[in-house]
C-alpha cells in the first residue's frame, strides 16, 4: 500500500471511503450530490467513476426520506454510508435518526441492530451565514443509542470510518468544514483507531483544555501562546462526544486542578455544559478554580467576517479563559 | 356474580360519571354490548360490558366516580376479573394505582466520587480557610464524603487550630525540634496515657508477603510495614474511640482512618504525614503512597501543606532493632500504635516449643476517651486481622 | 364478492379464521385496557381486518417483509406473529415480542421479518423502501409490504419515499388503509385530492383502488401487485378503502362522525359478509363455524393466560440493547 | 557496562535515597548499612533504583548477598553478564 504519507483531512476522508467500498460489497455511499458533483465538499470526487452508480448513489433532496431508507437498508443487511451534506440539513432527518435509528434496537427488545454510518459537515467559519454554520454534534450526543465521532485530526479522519462501519450501532461522524483543508503526515504505524477514548494531544501541568473538532487546532495554538507566559496547558482531544471519555478528562484535571472546555456549540445545553456538570458531580474536590467554557456566542452565526469571527470561539478567547483561572507566574 | 366497574378509558383518565344507562336493571347483557355512556374530561364515551348475565343495582347518574368503582353487578357472569378490587367508590380521588410496579431498587444515578489524591475540602471551605488563615488541609471534615466544610473551618478557628507552618518548601530543623517539643510536652501534660502490648504471630503474614512479592515486579514489592498499617486501619473500624480528635474537652471520632506514619528525618527530627482513607485502599496503592511519602520526607522534599492531619499514628521502629515501643500520642489524636522488630522467638504451640516470627504491637491510648479493656480488645482484633493477610 | 377463479373451501375458512382472530383479539384488548392491564395508547383494527388478511394471504411471510403502523395488531396477527407474545407485549411483560419495551404501537418480530409498528405517522415508509433496496440486492424476488393510513399522505416523507421507490425501482408494495379519518379529521378536510390512488400516479407508480372490506378482493389485488414487483417492474400502490368500527384510540369520543355512519359501514362487516356468503354457497356449516370460533377463543384465552403469567423485565436490564454488541439480525438470524 | 559504570550506578541509587552520602566516604568492603542509615523502606527504594538503572529485578532472597559495595557490584555484574555487557 503505497498510500501517500502526507494528505489533507479531505483526502483522508475520501481514502477511508474508498477503502470501505473495496473492503465490503454491502457498503454503498448515498447522499445529495455525492456522485456526479463529487460531493459538496469534494470528499467523494472520483468515486462515481471508480465504483459506479450502484454504490455511489445521488439522492433527491429528501433528507428524512433517504435517511429512513438508509436505516431500512441497514436493518435488512446492507452497510449504507450516508452523507447528509451538512448537519444543518440533518434537522429534517432528526425524526428518522432519533425515533428509528437510535431507538429500534432497544425498543425492539434487542431484535435489530442499525449498522449505519452518517457523515455530516459541521461548524462555521466559512462565512456561510446562520443556516449553514450550525454546530449540532452536541445535540446528537444527547441521544442514547447513537455514537457521535468528531475527528479533529487527519489521522482520525483517515481511520475512524472503518471503526464506524465495523460498529453494529448508528455512528454519526461530524467533519468540521474548516478542517477539510488541514494537512498532516500520517503515521504509517497507525492502521486503526477506536471510537471510545479521548486523546492527550499536548501535555501540560497548569490547566486542562478539553475540546474536539475545529476546537483542537485553536487550543493547540492557545497552548503555544500560554507557554510564552510560562503556563503549561494540557490539551485533550475528545474524539467522541458519545460515549464521553470522562476518566481521561478527570485524570487530567486531577493533575492540573483547572479546566477550560472549548466547544463550538452554543453554551446553553451544549456538550461543554454536560462535561462541566459531570466534573462538578464527580471531581468537585479536584478543582482549584471554577470550570470555564469557551463556546460560540449565543447568536445565529452572522455572514460578515468580523462578526462571524467574534461569534465563534477564538484563540484569544481561550487564552483569556485560562488566564482567568491560572495565577500569573511572576 | 361479578362487578361491572368504571373502565379506564384512556391513559390519563382518573374519574368518570355515568350520564346514561342503555339497559334497565334485570336486563340480560351479552359480552361486548354497550350498556352505558360515561362522561370524561374528553367528552361522552360508549362503554361496553364484558360480562354475560343479568345486570342489577345500576350506579346513580351524574356521580363522579374513580376508575374501578362498581357501576353495576351482573350475576350469572364470568369475565375478566378486574385488576381494581371492588368496591372502590370510597377510593380517594387520587389516581387508582396501576398494578404496583415491582419495588425498584434505587439505581445509583451518580457515578462514584473519583478517589481523590488529596484532602477533600469544599471550595467554600477553602476560600473561608484562606480568609481566616486556617490550614484547611489539616482539618478533619464533617461534610459528606468526609469533606472539610465551612463549619469545620470556623470551628477550627474558634478552637485555635495551629496556623499553617511558616516555612514553605522543606523543614527548618530548629523550628521542627521546637514543634516536636511543644507537642510532646502538651501530650504528656494533658493526655492520661495508658499503655498495652501484645505479641502477634507473623508466620502467616510473612509467608503470604513472600509469595506475593515473588509474583510481583520489584517496583510493586510490599514491605511488612504496609501490612501492619492496613491492619491497624481495618481493626480501628470497630474502635471509633481510638481514631479521632479530642478538642476542647469533646472527642470527635473520625469516619475513616487517616494513619499518620512516624518517619524519622535524615537530618534528625520526626514527622508523621498521613496516608488517607487507608482502610479503603489496596496494598499496592498504599505501598506506592507510603514509599513516595517516606522517600520525600527522609530526603527533605515533603512540603508542609502535605502533612494532612492524621486521626491516629503508627510508629514502626522495627528497623532500628527495638523490640517494643511505647510512644507518646500526638495531640489532638487519642491513640498511637507502635510496632517493634519482627523476629523469631520461642513459641509454645500445643505443648511443643517452636521458632516463630513475632512482632510486639503496643497501644498508647488516651484514658479520657477509652479504657484498657477496649484497648486490649483492639489489639486482639489487630491480631485477628493480621492472621488473614490475604484479606488486607 | 368477486367470482374468483377457484376459491377453495380451506382458503375461505383460512381468511375467515384470520379475520375472526383479529376481531376477538381487539375486543379482549379493550377489556384488558379497561381493567388497567393494558396501558398507554391502544389503536384497534376492527373493520379493517380484510386488508391485513388479504395482503398476508397473497404474500409469503418470512421471505417477504412488512413495515406496519401503530394500528398494527391485525397486520401482526395476519403476518403470523404469535398471539401469545403479542398479548404479553401489550401487558408489558418480558415474554412479550419486544420484552415489554415496545407495547401496542411498536411490535417487532425479526424471524418473521415484521419490521415493527411505528408511532410516527409515515415514519415507517422510508424504512420499508430501504428494506426493499437491501432485498433487491440480497434477496431477489422478495417484496416489502408497507402499511400506512391515508393520514400519512400529508407527510413530506410519504412523497419523498414514493419518489425514491419509483426512481430506484424498489420492490415495495405500498398499502394505504384509507379508513376515511385521520384521527378526527375526515379526508376531505385534509387533502385536496381525496382519491389517494391518484397520488401514486404523480410518481408514475402503478396503482389501484380496492374494496378494503373484502379480503378476497384485497388478496386478488395484492397477487397482481406481487407479480408486478417480483417481476422487477418496481413498486406498486394499493389504496384499500376501508373503515374502522371503533374509535381512533381508547380515549376518543368520536365527535367527528355519527353513529349512523358507523352503523352503515358495519353492514359491510367483512367477517359477517364472508360468513354469510360461505353459508349461502355451502362453504361453511354451522358446526364448522362453531369449531373455528371455539378454536379462536381457546387460542385467545391461552394467549391471555401466557401474558398474565409473564414477568416484568428486571430493572437492572434497563440499559441493555441501548447499544448493540453485534449486528444480531445477521449473527443470530 | 564495565565495573566503574556499575559502581557509579550503585552509588547513584543510594544517593537517590540518602542524598547526604558522599562516594569518597564509602569504603567498598564494609557493610553498607553500617555506613549509611538505610531503613527497610530506603533499602527497597535502593533496590528499585538498581531495577531502573540496570533493568534487573533483585528477588528478596538475594538481599543477603548484597552487603558491601563490592559484593553488590559483583552480584550485578553476574546478573548483567549473560547479556554480553
Amino acid at each position: 500500500m503505497n498510500e501517500p504519507v502526507r494528505m489533507t483531512y479531505r483526502e483522508a476522508c475520501r481514502q477511508a471511503i474508498r477503502d470501505a467500498l473495496h473492503a465490503d460489497p454491502r457498503t454503498f455511499v448515498l447522499g445529495e450530490d455525492v456522485g456526479r458533483y463529487g460531493g459538496c465538499y469534494a470528499v467523494t470526487k472520483g468515486l462515481l467513476e471508480e465504483f459506479g452508480p450502484e454504490r455511489i448513489v445521488d439522492t433527491p433532496l429528501a433528507e428524512n426520506g433517504f435517511t429512513g431508507l438508509a436505516i431500512g437498508a441497514a436493518l435488512a443487511g446492507l452497510r449504507p454510508l450516508l452523507e447528509v451534506m451538512t448537519c444543518n440539513f440533518s434537522l429534517l432527518a432528526l425524526d428518522q435518526i432519533m425515533n428509528n435509528a437510535a431507538t429500534l434496537p432497544h425498543m425492539s427488545g434487542g431484535q435489530f441492530a442499525v449498522p449505519l454510518v452518517v457523515r455530516m459537515a459541521t461548524g462555521g467559519g466559512r462565512q456561510l451565514a446562520a443556516q449553514h454554520s450550525h454546530s449540532l454534534e452536541g445535540w446528537y450526543a444527547h441521544i442514547p443509542g447513537l455514537k457521535v465521532a468528531v475527528p479533529g485530526t487527519v489521522e482520525d479522519a483517515r481511520h475512524m470510518l472503518a471503526a464506524a462501519l465495523a460498529d453494529p450501532n448508528p455512528v454519526l461522524i461530524f467533519e468540521h468544514v474548516v478542517l477539510y483543508n488541514a494537512e498532516a503526515e500520517l503515521d504509517s504505524g497507525v492502521s486503526a483507531v477506536d471510537l471510545q477514548h479521548a486523546k492527550l494531544r499536548r501535555a501540560g501541568r497548569d490547566v486542562t483544555l478539553v475540546t474536539y473538532g475545529n476546537g483542537l487546532p485553536k487550543c493547540l495554538a492557545a497552548a503555544d501562546v500560554l507557554a510564552g507566559d510560562g503556563i503549561e496547558a494540557e490539551v485533550i482531544d475528545l474524539r467522541m462526544l458519545r460515549p464521553l471519555d470522562m476518566p481521561t478528562i478527570v485524570g487530567s484535571v486531577q493533575r492540573t486542578r483547572r479546566v477550560v472546555i472549548v466547544d463550538e456549540g452554543w453554551k446553553s445545553g451544549s456538550i461543554s455544559a454536560e462535561i462541566a456538570a459531570r466534573l462538578a458531580e464527580d471531581a468537585l474536590y479536584e478543582l482549584d478554580a471554577p470550570i470555564r467554557r469557551v463556546c460560540s456566542r449565543e447568536v445565529p452565526v452572522p455572514y460578515a467576517a468580523q462578526l462571524e469571527e467574534a461569534a465563534l470561539p477564538s484563540i484569544d478567547g481561550i487564552v483569556a479563559a485560562v488566564r482567568s483561572i491560572v495565577p500569573r507566574r511572576d | 356474580m361479578a362487578d361491572f366497574t368504571m373502565p379506564a378509558l384512556g391513559a390519563d383518565m382518573e374519574t368518570g360519571k355515568v350520564v346514561e344507562w342503555l339497559v334497565r336493571p334485570g336486563d340480560r347483557v351479552k359480552r361486548g354490548e354497550v350498556v352505558a355512556v360515561v362522561e370524561t374530561h374528553k367528552g361522552a364515551i360508549d362503554v361496553e360490558c364484558f360480562l354475560d348475565g343479568v345486570i342489577e343495582n345500576l350506579a346513580p347518574l351524574d356521580v363522579d366516580m374513580p376508575v374501578g368503582a362498581v357501576l353495576a353487578t351482573v350475576h350469572g357472569a364470568g369475565g375478566v376479573e378486574t385488576a381494581a378490587p371492588a368496591p372502590r367508590a370510597s377510593a380517594p380521588a387520587a389516581p387508582p394505582a396501576a398494578a404496583p410496579a415491582p419495588a425498584v431498587p434505587p439505581v445509583p444515578m451518580v457515578g462514584p466520587l473519583v478517589a481523590t489524591t488529596r484532602a477533600r475540602v469544599s471550595p467554600a471551605a477553602r476560600r473561608r480557610a484562606a480568609e481566616l488563615k486556617v490550614d484547611a488541609d489539616r482539618l478533619s471534615g464533617s461534610g459528606v464524603d468526609g469533606a472539610v466544610v465551612i463549619a469545620d473551618v470556623e470551628r477550627a478557628m474558634a478552637a485555635g487550630a495551629p496556623a499553617p507552618r511558616a516555612t514553605r518548601g522543606g523543614f527548618d530543623p530548629v523550628l521542627m525540634r521546637q514543634a516536636i517539643a511543644a507537642a510532646m510536652a502538651r501530650s504528656k501534660r494533658e493526655i492520661p496515657h495508658y499503655h498495652l502490648a501484645e505479641t502477634l504471630p507473623m508466620r502467616r503474614a510473612l509467608d503470604w508477603l513472600r509469595d506475593t512479592n515473588e509474583a510481583r515486579p520489584v517496583t510493586e514489592r510490599l514491605l511488612p510495614a504496609v501490612l501492619l498499617i492496613k491492619a491497624v486501619a481495618l481493626a480501628l473500624r470497630d474502635f471509633p474511640e481510638l481514631n479521632g480528635w479530642f478538642v476542647d474537652g469533646t472527642y470527635r471520632p473520625s469516619p475513616t482512618a487517616h494513619v499518620g506514619v512516624a518517619i524519622s528525618m535524615r537530618g534528625g527530627g520526626l514527622i508523621a504525614p498521613a496516608l488517607h482513607d487507608v482502610a479503603a485502599k489496596n496494598l499496592t496503592l498504599l505501598m506506592r503512597e507510603l514509599a513516595d511519602l517516606v522517600k520525600r520526607s527522609r530526603a527533605g522534599g515533603l512540603r508542609s501543606s502535605e502533612i494532612a492531619d492524621p486521626t491516629v499514628t503508627v510508629t514502626n521502629l522495627g528497623d532500628q532493632g527495638v523490640e517494643s515501643v511505647f510512644g507518646v500520642i500526638y495531640p489532638p489524636q487519642v491513640a498511637l500504635v507502635g510496632f517493634g522488630r519482627i523476629a523469631e522467638r520461642p513459641w509454645v504451640d500445643d505443648g511443643r516449643v517452636i521458632a516463630l516470627p513475632v512482632v510486639t504491637a503496643s497501644l498508647s491510648a488516651d484514658h479520657r476517651v477509652s479504657d484498657g479493656h477496649r484497648g486490649a480488645r483492639f489489639l486482639a482484633r489487630l491480631n485477628e486481622t493480621l492472621q488473614q493477610p490475604e484479606a488486607l | 364478492m368477486t367470482t374468483k377463479i377457484r376459491l377453495d373451501r380451506a382458503h375461505l375458512h383460512h381468511l375467515w379464521r384470520q379475520m375472526l382472530r383479529i376481531r376477538r383479539f381487539e375486543a379482549r384488548c379493550v377489556e384488558l385496557y379497561q381493567a388497567q392491564k393494558i396501558r398507554g395508547f391502544l389503536h384497534l383494527y376492527d373493520g379493517e381486518e380484510a386488508v391485513a388478511v388479504g395482503v398476508a394471504s397473497a404474500l409469503d411471510p418470512g421471505r417477504d417483509a412488512v413495515v406496519a403502523t401503530y394500528r398494527e395488531h391485525g397486520q401482526a396477527l395476519a403476518w403470523g406473529v404469535p398471539m401469545t407474545t403479542l398479548m404479553a407485549e401489550m401487558l408489558g411483560k418480558v415474554e412479550g415480542c419486544c420484552r415489554g419495551r415496545g407495547g401496542s404501537m411498536h411490535l417487532f418480530d425479526r424471524r418473521r421479518r415484521f419490521y415493527g409498528g411505528n408511532a410516527i405517522v409515515g415514519g415507517g415508509l422510508p424504512l420499508a423502501a430501504g428494506i426493499s433496496l437491501a432485498d433487491k440486492r440480497l434477496r431477489p424476488g422478495a417484496v416489502t409490504a408497507c402499511f400506512f393510513g391515508e393520514g400519512a399522505v400529508g407527510e413530506g416523507v410519504f412523497h419523498e419515499t414514493m419518489n425514491l421507490a419509483e426512481l430506484w425501482q424498489l420492490p415495495v408494495l405500498f398499502v394505504c388503509e384509507n379508513n376515511l379519518y385521520a384521527m378526527g379529521v375526515p379526508l376531505a378536510d385534509s387533502e385536496v385530492e381525496t382519491d389517494i390512488r391518484r397520488k401514486a400516479q404523480a410518481y408514475r407508480m402503478p396503482a389501484e383502488q380496492v374494496d378494503g372490506m373484502d379480503p378476497v378482493r384485497v388478496e386478488d389485488a395484492v397477487r397482481r401487485a406481487a407479480e408486478h414487483i417480483r417481476g422487477g417492474h418496481g413498486p406498486y400502490f394499493i389504496e384499500a378503502r376501508t373503515y374502522r368500527f371503533r374509535a381512533h384510540s381508547m380515549f376518543d369520543t368520536q365527535a367527528y362522525r355519527t353513529r349512523d355512519e358507523i352503523e352503515g359501514w358495519k353492514r359491510l362487516d367483512p367477517i359477517e359478509r364472508l360468513r354469510a356468503w360461505m353459508v349461502a354457497n355451502h362453504e361453511l356449516s354451522d358446526a364448522e363455524a362453531a369449531s373455528i370460533e371455539a378454536a379462536v377463543d381457546a387460542e385467545l384465552d391461552a394467549a391471555v393466560a401466557f401474558a398474565e403469567a409473564g414477568t416484568p423485565e428486571p430493572v437492572d436490564q434497563l440499559e441493555r440493547f441501548v447499544t448493540m454488541d453485534e449486528v444480531v439480525q445477521e449473527t443470530q438470524p | 557496562m564495565n565495573t566503574n559504570d556499575i559502581r557509579s550506578g550503585i552509588v547513584a541509587a543510594i544517593q537517590d535515597v540518602a542524598p547526604e552520602v558522599d562516594e569518597a566516604d564509602l569504603c567498598s568492603d564494609r557493610p553498607l548499612r553500617d555506613q549509611v542509615d538505610l531503613d527497610s523502606m530506603d533499602w527497597l527504594n535502593v533496590i528499585v533504583g538498581f531495577h531502573e538503572r540496570f533493568g534487573i529485578d533483585i528477588p528478596e532472597v538475594d538481599y543477603a548477598k548484597l552487603t558491601t559495595l563490592d559484593t553488590i557490584a559483583a552480584y550485578i555484574a553476574t546478573r548483567l553478564a549473560p547479556r554480553g555487557a
